[in-house]
């Protein structure tokens, strides 16, 4: 989720904008819920508190709906990316997502496109794909080579081509909302 | 170069330009990835002729760098919070001998109970230890107090301390300019110790002084820490020629023009107090903000005449002398002491143990300043009601032991704190 | 040495005369050429450790340091740099504004000298020079509050020859007792009072032994008592880098409450009776072990120190001295400390 | 100080040296000389320690002439002494005494083979000196009266120089190319021998002669006779007679069967010489027993080896013919031999009596204030007689009759007449408190036994009349001299300058030994309980 974090940060820094990631901090044990922030912004970036009123959610591990109140603070116009196969409804978030304005809830599967394209259980390059097709803050482009900066060499490429996916199937979603 | 990166990778990277000859690592979160980042560097080849030595403690550490300053290296370590106190014999003797050794302290504060999140108590433990300390407020003023630090430490024969907020900086990504290593080997000479260990020139390092010279040994430390108040101004002053941002230097005012309302802080608060502050000027209010990068020395002479105008001053520090209250608050009151029509001085404390500094709680900290000021120490956001039913139960009930147990007890009965 | 008594071939007793004729175990010899002889026997030793400072009166460490700094600095050709803990070496020599030393050396805590040491030597690495580290420092300084910075310098094998005086307590702040103290004696904080009077038995370390277990390069006590023995390790120690350890022991006569004309003739008591013994080790093994030469009971060692005086005040013997020359026995039997009829002494 | 040093925490070096620490002393230490145990024992007065230190060295030049200084006759005495010094040598109580005796031979020898020579002496002093004995003592007296300046002449009545050492000692025990080597050297000095030249009126000599002074020292030539009962053909002699002609061309006959009545040293001598003569059996009759035998252990031994049989507690009550009969004796309560009337018959040949040996003062006759007592003159401590100008030594005073001995008086005698020529007293220098063996610290020593000297195997010893004991050869002699403590005098072993605590002896260099620097001594003592040798001693400063 750092990582994720991170590669959002150096996509935005890409192009020009001043971004800001950090971690929630904590001494993390691998497994346990973990919550990490980005500003983007296109001036300096002097706030140093936590993001506790994000424009965008990025939920990793939706199992962690039971255990966290991840929702606490999104805006109203907000966005919100989840990383499920499964459906809001299924996963008892539906009502959440109908308060955001259409388009702005998307489901993608990153974990399963990451084992598809990566071979592991890595969603974070499959999320920043969606994230790019979401709101669209930043651009794909800079999305994939925040990614080859981060992982190099085959294994970039591989994550290149989830989050390709992962972009492709929340762009779908995009054209399917703006249709209705 | 402008690169988007870790706080802690940026100042590894900017250290290694310094071209350190001794490097010693102990870990201690959140001061990790710093020395992580300096290892990196020294195995994979990037910094040459330097000795990365993996030491058994804090303790050690500072040793082992008091050593290879005394016999001539350039030496860093760095550390945090426990680490720091577990070195406090070492950091008192490093700048008793002289020694330009130079340290990044990833503020944290102290246990117990154990916290490993930011504030600035581990820093304040140390301010009588002769070493001067800079607070960086964003991640590109701790690479650039990193550069300028070796150099006062030579130029002064004293250990420099930057001061850089755990987790806040340390582990934040974002935009930072780390220079090039022709730019800080042009700024920065090589190290010309002025006593070194030399079969050549024997010398002895580490007397034993009694009362006859305590006196002057320690008026002489003191002096030179006054002297470094002008070089850390001039060489603030070099650095911008040089590298083409203002960066350190003794304080810095914020639109303190005019200013009714002058906030004293230090570190990466700063950054959020000053959009604080923009949004109350635009709301008409008159508030600047004076930013502390040296708190040793103090700037005390400086700081009065930037404090003179203003009717109120509030200091926000994340650190709390226990039974005084603010160290800084402390020190900013004796600048103002004498002062004719001396601002009123507003005390609090905030962030301690890595409690997010929020906005909304600075607001409302500022505003009241000026129309409800307080008596003594504030403690931000402090869960009155947590607070008063301990204090009434203990009253009730004399019982020993630890505060801390307590309210977690209570916590944990009570479910959300806040 | 049973064959000396016969006829011997003019050859063969040529051999012989350096190690028989008299002053074998002396200072100097007059006999031998300069460089067979001790660094002590040296018009130009270094005296590292010069005139002036403020040792009592028989001072074993003032001793044992000038011995082993003196050797170190022929062994290095004077290209070396000391490192001191705190402690009564450190406060005698080195009292502003007059310094007994004669070579760079710095102090700088009581309990990190290893780890100063550790730092000047990587310096020295970094700037590629050949100038040898020693760091050294009492029993205090090095068995108790230096002995974490000491384990890691061991471990990292630096290049650092650490040298231990041991006079078997903390004589410094006035003869209290440290991890290295002998069961019975009494110290300050170990007064003779009550049920077992004196230091307790069953206590303290062998950090000798320690050290061996670190796998270093080497390790070795020493004793003022055997000059040649003590210039030969210290000798050797620095023809050999990475970390080395020597523990020498020095008598302290304040502290142990003996004559200052007695502090050589301890050290030898110690050593003969098994109570201290001398050996070497290379790599985690034990390579050699000075036997003893003329033996003797335990008695002999402690009737001469104050501190074990409360040993000897009952009419009946004392059980406890029976357990300090068990202590020497099982020394002597581990160790092998008493010479075979086949070993040479 | 070094303007940019940080101001009292970093000092230069060696800078302690302004601070004089010898102000805490309360007891200082100073260097002594202690009088070795050897040289005290020694009756020549050598100084044996003197010449070891020479000779372990290796400089045996060196030695042999610090040895001369007090005896010239160290080939001899090597030989012959019964090495009192040996006997009081600390050594003995590390493991066994230092060889003196054989490096002194060693070192007599070589001077010998190299042929060094005495230095030569002073300015003649115009004084003649008459010296009657051409015996250890009157060498003695000779060779230190010429190298005092002095004219000497030697009368003896013999044909040959020697004494005793001559007609008292066998040539296996003494070659007399060695003695004669010895006493031409002590000639080549300018003294005179004048042999076969019996002085038969002391006064009368010295005032024909122009002598300012007279050293007699005619030995003790005259057998002890006792009464035992003879019948028939009894070959009976005495020790003397038969010594002496073994020294000219006709060996004395003593047949198959020796017995020998005594038990001195003499007694042992002319029973070994007895089985070097032929004789299948040689028998040593003895009152008292094995212990009691003035005869040196050595001896004794070496005459056993030899084959020489034993005849303990045993007195001889006559001699008839071949055969004697001799009285067992038992020792009383108080150690004195009683006869218990039990008799036994020995087979022998001849019966030799080695019983002791009497003056011939018959040179003496009429000269005034002469003291005669039990057959001996008395002397002063000046070894002057009772008759002015006179004086004597050697067997004919009251002492014990050695070669050594005589020697000594001989020296004691020279100083004293070349004091009293000059119109002066000799006072010879105090005496150094004794280097005991408490006074030293024998740790140092390392263990090294003596040195056996090679002895000719037994088979040779009886058919021949070569010397049975043989010298050391140089390695030998060199180990031999470093077995040497030095007792009570620095040997530069450099221990006080080693373990000084305060670096507060100054050592000189070689050969200058070592002074204490007391601007620094704290007056600890360690210096002087690491001495070796009982060369340091604390004592107490003037408050």
């Amino acid at each position: 989720m750092v990582t994720a974090a991170e590669m959002l940060s150096v996509a935005a820094f890409l192009e020009g904008r001043h971004a800001q990631a950090f971690p929630s901090f904590g001494s993390e044990r691998t497994g346990a819920p973990v919550v990490a922030f980005c500003r983007i912004a296109d001036r300096e970036i002097r706030l140093r508190e936590p993001i506790l009123e994000p424009d965008c959610l990025i939920v990793q591990d939706p199992t962690l709906f039971k255990a966290v109140d991840v929702f606490a603070g999104l805006k109203s116009d907000g966005y919100l990316l989840v990383n499920t196969n499964r459906s809001f409804v299924d996963l008892h978030i539906d009502q959440i997502a109908r308060r955001l304005p259409a388009g702005h809830a998307v489901a993608v599967p990153a974990t399963e496109l990451a084992l598809k394209h990566v071979g592991r259980p890595v969603p974070n390059a499959a999320l920043l794909g969606a994230f790019a097709a979401l709101g669209e803050l930043v651009h794909f482009a800079s999305v994939q080579q925040a990614i080859e900066k981060t992982f190099p060499g085959k294994i970039g490429a591989a994550n290149v081509a989830a989050a390709s996916e992962a972009y492709e199937i929340v762009m779908a979603q995009e054209r399917a909302a703006a249709a209705v | 170069m402008l690169k988007q990166i870790e706080g802690s990778k940026a100042m590894a990277e900017a250290i290694a330009l310094c071209r350190p000859e001794v490097i010693c690592a102990y870990p201690i979160t959140p001061q990790t990835h710093i020395v992580e980042g300096l290892g990196e560097l020294v195995k994979d080849g990037h910094l040459t002729d330097c000795e990365y030595i993996n030491v058994e403690s804090e303790f050690a550490a500072l040793s082992v760098a008091i050593g290879a300053s005394a016999a001539g290296a350039r030496a860093y370590t760095a550390t945090a919070s426990q680490g720091l106190l577990y070195m406090a014999e070492a950091v008192y003797n490093a700048s008793g001998l002289g020694l330009p050794i130079v340290m990044t302290l990833g503020n944290r504060a102290i246990g117990a109970p154990i916290n490993i999140w930011n504030d600035h108590s581990d820093a304040m433990s140390m301010r009588d230890a002769g070493w001067i300390q800079l607070f960086a407020e964003t991640n590109q003023e701790a690479v650039d107090l990193h550069i300028q630090a070796f150099k006062l430490a030579e130029e002064l024969s004293m250990p420099v301390m930057v001061c850089v907020d755990g987790f806040i900086l340390t582990h934040a990504m974002e935009r930072i300019d780390v220079p090039e290593q022709p730019q800080v080997d042009a700024w920065l000479p090589p190290y010309d110790p002025v006593q070194v260990l030399d079969p050549a020139e024997p010398i002895s390092i580490g007397a034993m002084v009694g009362p006859e010279a305590f006196t002057e040994v320690r008026f002489l430390q003191h002096y030179k820490q006054t002297q470094a108040l002008r070089l850390i101004t001039d060489y603030a002053r070099d650095f911008e020629k040089a590298f083409g941002r203002e960066s350190g230097g003794l304080l810095r005012a914020y639109r303190v023009d005019d200013a009714d309302v002058l906030v004293v802080a230090m570190g990466s608060v700063c950054g959020t107090i000053k959009d604080v502050i923009d949004e109350m000027r635009d709301e008409g209010i008159a508030i600047g903000l004076v930013t502390i990068v040296s708190y040793r020395p103090f700037p005390t002479d400086e700081l009065r005449k930037m404090l003179a105008g203003a009717q109120d001053v509030v200091v926000v520090e994340k650190s709390i002398a226990v039974g005084v209250g603010g160290p800084l608050a402390n020190n900013v009151d004796m600048a103002l002491r004498n002062l004719p029509d001396a601002p009123r001085l507003h005390s609090a404390v905030a962030g301690l143990g890595g409690r997010p500094i929020t906005k909304p709680s600075l607001h409302r900290l500022f505003r009241q300043a000026s129309v409800q000021p307080w008596e003594g120490t504030h403690f931000l956001d402090l869960n009155e009601r947590i607070v008063g039913r301990e204090i009434h139960t203990t009253r009730k009930k004399r019982r020993s032991g630890p505060t801390a147990e307590n309210l977690l007890r209570r916590l944990a009965t009570e479910g959300d704190a806040r | 040495m049973s064959e000396a008594r016969e006829t011997l071939a003019p050859g063969e007793a040529v051999q012989r005369l350096k190690f028989y004729q008299k002053g074998t175990f002396t200072v100097g010899n007059r006999l031998v050429g300069e460089d067979e002889r001790s660094v002590q026997a040296s018009q130009d030793r270094s005296n590292a450790l010069t005139c002036g400072h403020r040792a009592c009166q028989g001072c074993g460490e003032a001793l044992g340091a000038r011995y082993a700094i003196d050797a170190a600095m022929r062994a290095t050709g004077k290209d070396m740099i000391a490192v001191n803990a705190t402690g009564c070496l450190e406060v005698f020599t080195t009292p502003y504004p007059e310094t007994s030393w004669q070579l760079p050396w710095v102090h700088s805590l009581f309990g990190n000298a290893a780890a100063v040491a550790t730092g000047v030597a990587a310096a020295m690495r970094v700037k590629n020079k050949r100038t040898r580290v020693v760091a050294q420092g009492g029993d205090g300084g090095t068995t108790d509050i230096g002995f974490q910075c000491l384990s890691g310098m061991f471990e990292r094998n630096d290049d650092v020859l650490y040298i231990c005086y041991d006079n078997e307590g903390y004589m410094n702040t006035g003869v209290q007792r440290s991890s290295a103290t002998p069961p019975a004696a009494r110290t300050a904080t170990t007064p003779a009072v009550g049920d077992e009077p004196g230091n307790v038995f069953g206590t303290g370390k062998s950090v000798p032994k320690i050290a061996v277990a670190h796998n270093i390069p080497y390790v070795a006590t020493a004793t003022v008592a055997d000059l040649h023995d003590l210039e030969r390790k210290v000798t050797k120690a620095m023809s050999v880098h990475g970390a080395r350890y020597i523990q020498i022991n020095v008598p302290c006569p304040l502290g142990w409450g003996a004559a200052s004309h007695d502090t050589i003739h301890l050290a030898r008591l110690a050593v003969e009776c098994g109570l201290y013994p001398i050996f070497e080790a290379e790599h985690g093994r034990i390579t050699h072990v000075r036997k003893i030469r003329k033996q003797v009971p335990v008695t002999d060692y402690l009737k001469r120190q104050r501190r074990f005086a409360h040993l000897f005040k009952g009419d009946r013997p004392d059980p406890r001295v029976a357990r300090l020359q068990a202590m020497c026995d099982a020394n002597i039997a581990d160790y092998g400390l008493v010479a075979g009829a086949d070993e040479e002494v | 100080m070094t303007q940019n040093h940080p101001f009292a925490i970093t000092l230069d070096v060696g800078t302690s040296l302004v601070n004089h620490t010898g102000s805490w002393r309360t007891v200082r230490p100073e260097y002594v000389h202690r009088l070795p145990p050897c040289n005290h024992a020694c009756p020549a007065g050598e100084d044996i320690q003197g010449w070891l230190a020479h000779a372990e060295g290796g400089d045996y030049e060196a030695a042999w002439r610090a040895l001369v200084q007090n005896n010239p006759l160290p080939a001899v005495m090597g030989r012959v002494c019964y090495h009192p010094c040996e006997g009081a040598c600390n050594r003995a109580q590390i493991d066994s005494a230092v060889g003196i005796n054989s490096v002194e031979r060693f070192l007599g020898d070589l001077a010998i083979e190299k042929g060094w020579r005495f230095d030569a002496p002073p300015a003649p002093s115009g004084k003649k000196a008459l010296i009657v004995g051409a015996g250890p003592s009157g060498l003695s007296a000779a060779y230190h009266l010429a190298r005092l300046g002095h004219a000497v002449t030697i009368r003896e009545a013999g044909p040959l120089p020697g004494g005793m050492m001559r007609f008292g000692i066998p040539k296996y025990r003494l070659p007399r190319e060695i003695l004669d080597a010895e006493v031409q050297r002590i000639c080549a000095l300018g003294v005179t021998i004048e042999y076969n030249s019996k002085v038969s009126n002391i006064r009368d000599a010295m005032r024909d002669g122009g002598f300012d002074a007279a050293f007699l020292a005619v030995g003790a030539h005259i057998a002890k006779r006792a009464y035992i009962p003879a019948a028939g053909a009894a070959k009976v002699l005495d020790a003397v007679q038969v010594l002496r002609s073994m020294e000219g061309e006709d060996k004395p006959l003593l047949g198959r069967r020796v017995v020998v009545y005594g038990g001195g040293n003499t007694a042992i001598d002319v029973a070994r010489t007895a089985r070097r003569l032929g004789a299948e059996e040689a028998v040593i009759v003895y009152r008292r027993t094995r212990e009691k035998m003035p005869a040196h252990d050595f001896e004794v031994e070496e005459a056993l080896e030899e084959g020489v049989l034993m005849k303990w507690l045993s007195t001889i009550k006559n001699v008839d013919g071949g055969s004697i009969t001799v009285e067992k004796m038992a020792l009383d309560d108080k150690g004195f031999p009683q006869p218990t009337g039990e008799y036994e018959t020995l087979e022998a040949d001849s019966v030799i009596l080695a019983l002791g040996q009497d003056v011939d003062l018959s040179l003496l006759e009429g000269v005034e204030g002469l003291n005669v007592r039990d057959g001996v003159v008395e002397v002063g401590p000046n070894m002057m007689t009772g008759a002015t100008g006179i004086f004597a030594g050697g067997d004919m005073v009251p002492s014990e009759r050695t070669v050594t001995v005589a020697v000594g008086h001989g020296k004691k005698a020279a100083r004293h007449i070349d004091a009293w020529l000059r119109g002066q007293t000799y006072a010879p220098a105090p005496k150094h408190e004794i280097a005991s063996f408490d006074k030293l610290n024998a740790w140092y020593y390392g263990e090294a036994p003596k040195t056996v000297r090679p002895t000719l195997e037994v088979a040779r010893r009886t058919s021949s009349f070569d010397e049975v004991v043989k010298g050391l050869d140089e390695s030998n002699a060199l180990y031999e001299a470093r077995r040497c403590l030095s007792c009570g005098n620095c040997f530069e072993c450099d221990n006080c300058y080693g373990v000084c605590p305060d670096n507060s002896v100054v050592k000189l260099g070689p050969g200058k030994g070592f002074e204490f620097n007391y601007d620094f001594c704290k007056g600890c003592g360690v210096c002087a309980s690491e001495c070796p040798c009982g060369a340091i001693v604390m004592t107490q400063e003037a408050i």
